[in-house]
């Protein structure tokens, strides 16, 4: 073995906010193996770190921000695209990250989601999903299986849940993968492509939640639901997200399902601007304060 | 002689045995001690077979461990890609 | 500093309120907006976004209020300065960022042209009944900045008071205009740019490793930075210390919310604007704001005719409340007469502050429309007895 | 000038508050004076009756509310019926003739009338009979200066619309002129409308 | 000609407080059209009209409920779902039609749409569709095509609009049709098919609106409007519903897109815990007052 | 009426408050409950939805606070009773819905479960600070009814009261509780259902003819009827007249308004409760409600220890507030100690009803936790001086 | 004779032209005529040419007009089925 | 009983909350008196240090917080760290005497360890250790009935591990008659904890 003279520096660190650590997560959460992900995505996608913000919305995801050593935001709940969409609109030099947990994207944050997909602004939406809201006690999510037990629903969940890939696509977004914790190389490159890319993307990672899905439901702990997506996971890249809806009882599809063009919010308003109004077309990259 | 090697920081583990499970050349195990959270954190059983691919790294969600690979100077390094 | 040219519209103008205020907003430096139509409210972000594209800057309409009211906030911290526009039933919807205004301490404006309610009641026509709702209308402890305009020239400098104000004391600052002010039309007139005072963001100047985002000395504000300047901050409308992490403790709390609190409280007399009209010697005064401020003057001038002395008190400040001035001028006279286009809101103020000294006696209002100065003048007779 | 109350009314979609605007304007703006334009409190008004209310003044203006006005004008008969009793006793009434049929009018208010529409339609643009009746506004009342009325439409109409606004103006002025002219040749104006208009 | 002894009454009276006619919306607005599709339906349905149950949001749309002789609610903006859940919910014998505008629904509402159609609780959703805020005096909405002129937007829309179809597609409508005012009889079989549908449904109407869309946007008054969906419609039914945005300036795909089954969600949840709890379940089917 | 049985868990329990609150709400009856979890007040729902399927019923998980604050209303419509449970962000977001129960007059629950705010605040710990948002935090001018317990065991009555109120006058009643009575288990008795009072819902008998849903007779009170019942009536959040259809007019508005605020306030002394004890003879009154009640108490024994004349009044019915009382008192007391878990909230109310007679002595506290004796005992010895 | 008949409530009318221009067999025509509100209201121009199919009333967004069937035994009924 | 305020702590997953609840349940429910439960004020605490307070008395309880607790029941080394310091002089200290190592004791405290983790694991559950500590408590403390508890714990617990539970109980509590009888037989029993635990 080579004497190590310099030991280098665990990646993710030079992205944390090291007097945080050790974090609020449990034992086994996948919520932390998603960051380790987003820090490689971010070396290789060659962001200018100075330039990323990071929004969470409310719940154990959404932490994240909090632990990140970027400009962050940890907003209110649901809220974290609207926040997004001004700072992007009001600095589109910035290349904006939401990062948030299902509940907070899918049940309260719903419709600032398909509005932000269907305007292509750019963002990178990563929802950690964990199948239920767990920084509250583990309540139903628009996610959570059906018959799942919940602690609000103690007799097994009766909604069918989202199937949020074909929800991303049906609203405009450009580019649509899902994978869970275990897939952590192509998770990384995922977010990769998502940070590289004009327009609004949005990344699902199924990912394990022991203290408050598994246990409940009988599923043992953090290792267990990593091994079950790795036994139940099937890669189908460019699979129609009609198809990918999640279900806890077959496979589980993973893959980038959606990865298309369509005008930006900002293009369309600078060029629909810019043929109305001509040279009188006051265009901003950056609002300075006045 | 291994290609790479791993550190631990042992007092952040919670033991979930992710980096374990999921290293490729299984050079870890978890060990039968706790630390002072009460956790049994990994160590390396088989550092011979370590490649610093830094899969450990990259599934642990507590930031407790992460391996490099070793450069032929010596030194620590990115010197060549590991895709799957 | 002074007013960015760019944004300013010197001259003299007939405007309405509401085209005013949006005035205001573009003349105070706002550069952002993000607004969900409502009646009567709707022509502020109509008129902004009508000229913003020309000063250089950007208007969305969002999805509903609370996107608005949190995506202006999104954009402060971006580095603009930024407003939205809402009425009564909006303004409910945006309580929950307001207090995320208040906690995270984000400058910024909220405007609220108030309509009849409560619910959809009215939307058309007038009322003064949110100015409760103002003050306590988020959870949690917290104190605000409202202003109340007369007439669209006051909704042209009161707004750029907002802004100033909010950026002075980093706090939401509510304009508090009614339908009346706001669909009002008359002569506007705008300074020269170099004649407009503008309160600059409190930008810090501390290098990144020095800096925390909510450390603060003796005016109790914190200096700010904006994301893309390299500091790496961290902002959350959970309790927090100075490093703006989360801080899980009442003493956190206890600092925090003193703070936050004192911030306001201390400075309430300098952000207090009143308007004062022979009040020495009164035996009665009118505590007035907004559009029944100028139908109370209407009353007043006809009281005096009767021989009453009367004396008038305009709250262009409505929150924070003067308290100490009430108190002051409640030792002097025999009763305070408060007419609002609700059903008795300020006049508990007014009651509170007086301790007893004087009386008060409301002239309460549903809205829909204005008093009849009759209706005030027989409160100030009788108020006078 | 000395405080003037002014109350103008019609129906949605024939340029009432614009009406109202460009007189504001003119007296505050163009003249120095002071004008405070208030629309009326009423519901929703999409296509429903519409007034507005203007207050010139040489000295600012307090309260806000015309109580008796001076001056209507009425555009639309409903407008005629609603607000004609609220008129000043000795007011002026002015209306477009072809729409208001005046009854139960009191002594002593002087009426001036002019077809606006039907003049705004010889224009080619139906739009533009509220700027007709500004300008017959002007001619009849003499309250404010032409030149000022005409400023004041020039700025208030959507850009390029400025010459047919202005040959509007023109339009009611002229026919303002023309009508006062008349007038003095008449001993008793107020019959001429009583009396059955075609309608 | 035969002599009239008895001149029936327009069968759209008997649903209309006739109190309050005529109605406050403008000459040759489609919103009117609508409601007489609606009569038809209701009558060729044959749903027992004491039990059903109108509601709407705020909005031009919104004011249908008010005029409907029909237990009939004028709710908040965009809250007109989450109150039909509640009202549906709380007694599953009501037929409960939700009727509102597309800014109401889609721009404020949105969530309580996708939501609701993803537990595919029992409702008919109807959106008079006008492509803009009309009730606010004309602002830009989700629906508002781009370039269009509205007040909010005065140099022309940037943010493409919904595809609705698809979106209450991928959320989990189990009927999905459109239609424009120009096409009565089709509307009021939808709206037949949807009454007697279990599920959730969702009839898109393309609607004029002379005042506040067409007149900004120089497109003549409500008649145009009609021949122009006369002349640029084309049924398809079945059509895929990503094949179906609406761009006005290409054909109007207009038809019934989707009908499909899915379990509702009142039957999940009776099966649910009447599995979990058996007898002790204590199903309800309507709700007294105690 | 007395209660249905099948939701009455009669016998000793030793239960939190929150779930003392959801065995509330079904013995006075509830049937429908629409939520959406936040701490720390989901427990209450979550008891809710196990036990309701077996008592027959329904609970649904909304979206967000917005949806479960009118589904609820829905289910009123649909003849069930109803509530919601939430706590400060989520009260925040119910503002407009509150709203919208007043002026359609819904008879409806709101429970809020306060925690440390503004904003995300203090998500686990206590506080007091949304008790003036409980009064004015929606827009326009209604009156509301607010309960504050201090024990479980006053969870569960003051639920039911909460409900019959709610029921009685036709309008949302909210149940103020705090994190730590919400948390605190002790024994809770329920009573046989024969004899737990409800008050059943004010449906009418007149045919649909004759039934007008918004005409009422002396106590201003409307009676109801149901969708599905064949009445085919129309409910609406504008301003209306007694058919229920829009009248937007000053003059509906005024009647309205006046009619809804009045209901309340004439009743105001029917609907305040209190607990009172030592106040006749006494210097000092501690004005108190929920936990800071029980930690007052404390203070209040101490200070007798010392020799001071301490009064207690304890406010179960928080709004409409006691202005009455507190006038009366004032006049016989030297000052009131109001120790609050908030910068100052109600202590403004008894300053204010006070009227000068007595000092008010405001013992805030930013939350987090809960005072200790020795503090509100400082503010005592200081006021009895 | 005609197969159906159609009535018209002039003041509700505002003038649209829905049902003019919708009628199938063209059997009405917009007045020149104003109603109170200053509307032009359609009238019967072809009344044999009626078939009763009720398209105007389907059409027209202010429940001003409606047309019927005429039934062999001189009563409106809905005796037929009209479906395109 | 006379007032009487225990605290219980320990980490999350150790079913503090549960042990307290069990104990404020056999006072008030079973034996008729009062019990108030208050939990820790504290952040979120998953996984994380956890406590609770029971004050018991004949008569109803007016402030519910306990100042200076007569017992604590200390699960793990955190728990005993933090809230020793405020156990009442003379008061009784209960240990689970695996986890927690006992240090800078003030004279006086009655002590009582019980390996409470081992004894459940050999009744096969790991998690109902809490339940041996409450079993322990009745025998050591005396300060309700077994069967008090007994009854508590039989309501208390998930239904179908009743029987597991009470075997729980009765092994903690038997364990406790043991100490206590070991213990009058020692005549400085604090040594024997304070001196170096296997950990
Ligand atoms: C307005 C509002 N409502 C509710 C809450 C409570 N709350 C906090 S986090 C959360 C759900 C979090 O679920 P999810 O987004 O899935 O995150 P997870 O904890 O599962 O990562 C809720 C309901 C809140 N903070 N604010
Ligand atoms: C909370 C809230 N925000 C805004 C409004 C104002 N508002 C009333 S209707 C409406 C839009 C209506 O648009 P749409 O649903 O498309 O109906 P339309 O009038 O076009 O039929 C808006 C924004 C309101 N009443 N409440
Ligand atoms: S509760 Fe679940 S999601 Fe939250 S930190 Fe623990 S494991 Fe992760
Ligand atoms: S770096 Fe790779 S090979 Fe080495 S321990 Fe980690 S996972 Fe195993
Ligand atoms: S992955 Fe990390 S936390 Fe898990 S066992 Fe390995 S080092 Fe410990
Ligand atoms: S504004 Fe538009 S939608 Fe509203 S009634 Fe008029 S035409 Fe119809
Ligand atoms: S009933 Fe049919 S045929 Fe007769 S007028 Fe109407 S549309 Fe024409
Ligand atoms: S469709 Fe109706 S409103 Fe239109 S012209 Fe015909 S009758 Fe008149
Ligand atoms: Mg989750
Ligand atoms: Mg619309």
């Amino acid at each position: 073995m080579a004497e190590l003279e310099v030991i280098p520096e665990n990646p993710v660190e030079q992205f944390l906010r090291m007097e945080r650590i050790p974090h609020i997560w449990c034992a086994g959460c996948g919520i932390g193996t998603s960051v380790n992900c987003f820090a490689r995505a971010l070396i290789e996608s060659k962001v200018d770190l100075d330039k990323v913000a990071i929004v969470s919305g409310i719940g154990c995801t959404g932490r994240v921000a909090g632990y990140l050593k970027l400009d962050s935001f940890h907003t209110t709940h649901g809220r974290a695209i609207p926040f997004a969409t001004g700072l992007k609109l009001a600095n589109p030099k910035l290349k904006v990250i939401v990062y948030s947990g299902d509940g907070d994207l899918f049940a309260i944050g719903g419709n600032h989601f398909i509005h932000a997909a269907r305007r292509n602004l750019d963002l990178v939406i990563i929802c950690v999903n964990n199948l239920i809201y767990a920084m509250t006690g583990g309540q139903v999510a628009p996610t959570t299986p059906i018959s799942a037990l919940s602690s609000t629903t103690p007799y097994g969940c009766y909604e069918p849940p989202f199937n949020l890939p074909q929800l991303a696509e049906a609203a405009g977004a450009t580019y649509v993968a899902r994978w869970t914790t275990f897939h952590v190389r192509q998770l990384a490159r995922s977010m990769k492509e998502a940070l590289n890319k004009e327009g609004f993307s949005f990344i699902e990672i199924i990912s394990p939640c022991p203290t408050l899905y598994q246990r409940r439901n009988r599923m043992g702990d953090g290792l267990d639901a990593m091994k079950f997506y790795k036994q139940r996971s099937k890669i189908r890249n460019g699979a129609p997200t009609s198809e990918v809806a999640f279900d806890i009882n077959s496979d589980i599809i993973v893959g980038k399902f959606v990865d298309r063009t369509r005008p930006t919010l900002l293009g369309t308003m600078h060029h629909q601007l810019r043929e109305r109004l001509g040279e009188k077309y006051a265009c901003v990259e950056e609002v300075a304060c006045h | 002689m291994a290609k790479g090697s791993v550190s631990i920081i042992v007092e952040r583990c919670k033991g979930c045995g992710f980096c374990v499970e999921f290293c490729p050349t299984k050079v870890l195990a978890l060990s039968s001690a706790f630390n002072s959270k009460g956790y049994h954190p990994p160590y390396v059983v088989a550092p011979e077979k370590c490649s610093g691919c830094d899969l450990c790294g990259m599934y642990c969600p507590d930031f407790a461990i992460y391996g490099w690979k070793i450069p032929s100077n010596g030194k620590p390094g990115e010197d060549s890609e590991d895709e799957e | 500093m002074t007013a960015d040219p760019k944004g300013v519209l010197t001259g003299i103008h007939f405007l309405d309120g509401d085209f005013a205020c949006a005035e205001g907003c573009l003349a105070a430096g706002a550069r952002f907006a993000a607004g969900y139509p409502i009646t009567p409210s709707t022509e502020v972000v109509e008129r902004f976004a009508q000229r913003i594209p020309l000063v250089g800057g950007t208007f969305i309409q969002m999805e509903d209020e609370l996107a608005a009211s949190i995506a202006i906030q999104g954009a402060v911290w971006a580095g603009a300065k930024a407003f939205t526009v809402t009425s009564g039933p909006g303004f409910s919807l945006m309580m929950e960022h307001i207090g995320y205004a208040a906690m995270t301490e984000t400058p910024c404006v909220f405007v609220n042209v108030q309509r009849g309610g409560p619910s959809t009641g009215l939307p058309t026509l007038p009322a003064q009944a949110d100015m409760m709702q103002a003050r306590w209308g988020s959870h949690g402890d917290y104190e605000i900045i409202a202003l109340s305009p007369s007439s669209p020239q006051e909704c042209f400098d009161l707004t750029i008071r907002a802004f100033n104000l909010s950026e002075q004391y980093r706090t939401p600052v509510l304009l508090m205009m009614d339908e009346c002010v706001g669909h009002m039309t008359e002569k506007v007139v705008i300074p020269p740019a170099e004649e407009i005072e503008i309160y600059p963001r409190r930008l810090t100047n501390k290098p990144p490793e020095a800096f925390q985002p909510y450390e603060t000395d003796g005016d109790l504000v914190p200096e700010m930075v904006h994301a893309g300047m390299g500091y790496r901050f961290h902002i959350t409308g959970l309790t927090h210390d100075e490093r703006g992490y989360p801080a899980m403790s009442p003493v956190a709390q206890d600092k925090l919310i003193r703070r936050i609190t004192a911030k306001i409280r201390n400075a309430a007399e300098r952000i207090s604007m009143r308007e004062e009209e022979g009040i020495d010697g009164a035996e009665v005064v009118v505590v007035s704001y907004g559009i029944t401020a100028r139908v109370a003057q209407r009353s007043i001038e006809l009281a005096r005719r009767k021989g009453v002395r009367v004396g008038k008190l305009r709250l262009l400040t409505v929150w924070p409340f003067p308290d100490w001035r009430v108190r002051e001028i409640a030792k002097q006279v025999k009763a305070f007469v408060v007419p609002e286009l609700n059903m008795g809101q300020i006049a508990r103020e007014v009651e509170r502050a007086s301790c007893g000294a004087a009386r008060t006696v409301p002239v309460p209002h549903a809205g829909g429309t204005v008093h009849r100065p009759e209706q005030i003048l027989e409160a100030i007779l009788e108020a006078a007895k | 000038m000395p405080l003037t109350e002014i109350r103008v009314a019609g129906f949605g979609g024939q340029g009432v508050i614009l009406a109202a605007m460009i007189i504001g304007k003119a007296a505050s703006i163009f003249e120095n004076g002071y004008a405070t334009l208030t629309q009326a409190f009423g519901p929703e008004a999409r296509g429903s009756a519409c007034s507005a209310q203007v207050i010139l003044s040489d000295e600012p203006i307090l309260y806000p509310y015309i109580t008796q006005p001076d001056i209507l004008i009425a555009m639309s008969q409903d407008a005629y019926n609603r607000f004609m009793p609220e008129l000043k006793p000795g007011g002026t009434l002015l209306i477009e003739e072809d729409l208001v049929r005046i009854h139960d009018l009191p002594n002593g208010i002087r009426i001036h009338g002019v077809p606006a529409t039907r003049l705004a339609e010889e224009l080619g643009r139906r739009l533009v009979l509220n700027i007709v009746m500004v300008g017959f506004f002007a001619a009849v009342t003499k309250l404010l200066q032409p030149e000022s009325l005409r400023k004041a439409v020039a700025d208030s109409v959507p850009a390029g619309t400025e010459a047919l606004n202005l040959r509007a103006f023109d339009k009611g002025f002229e026919y303002g002129l023309m009508e006062l002219k008349s007038e003095s040749a008449e001993s008793q104006p107020v019959d001429k409308w009583i009396e059955g208009l075609p309608h």
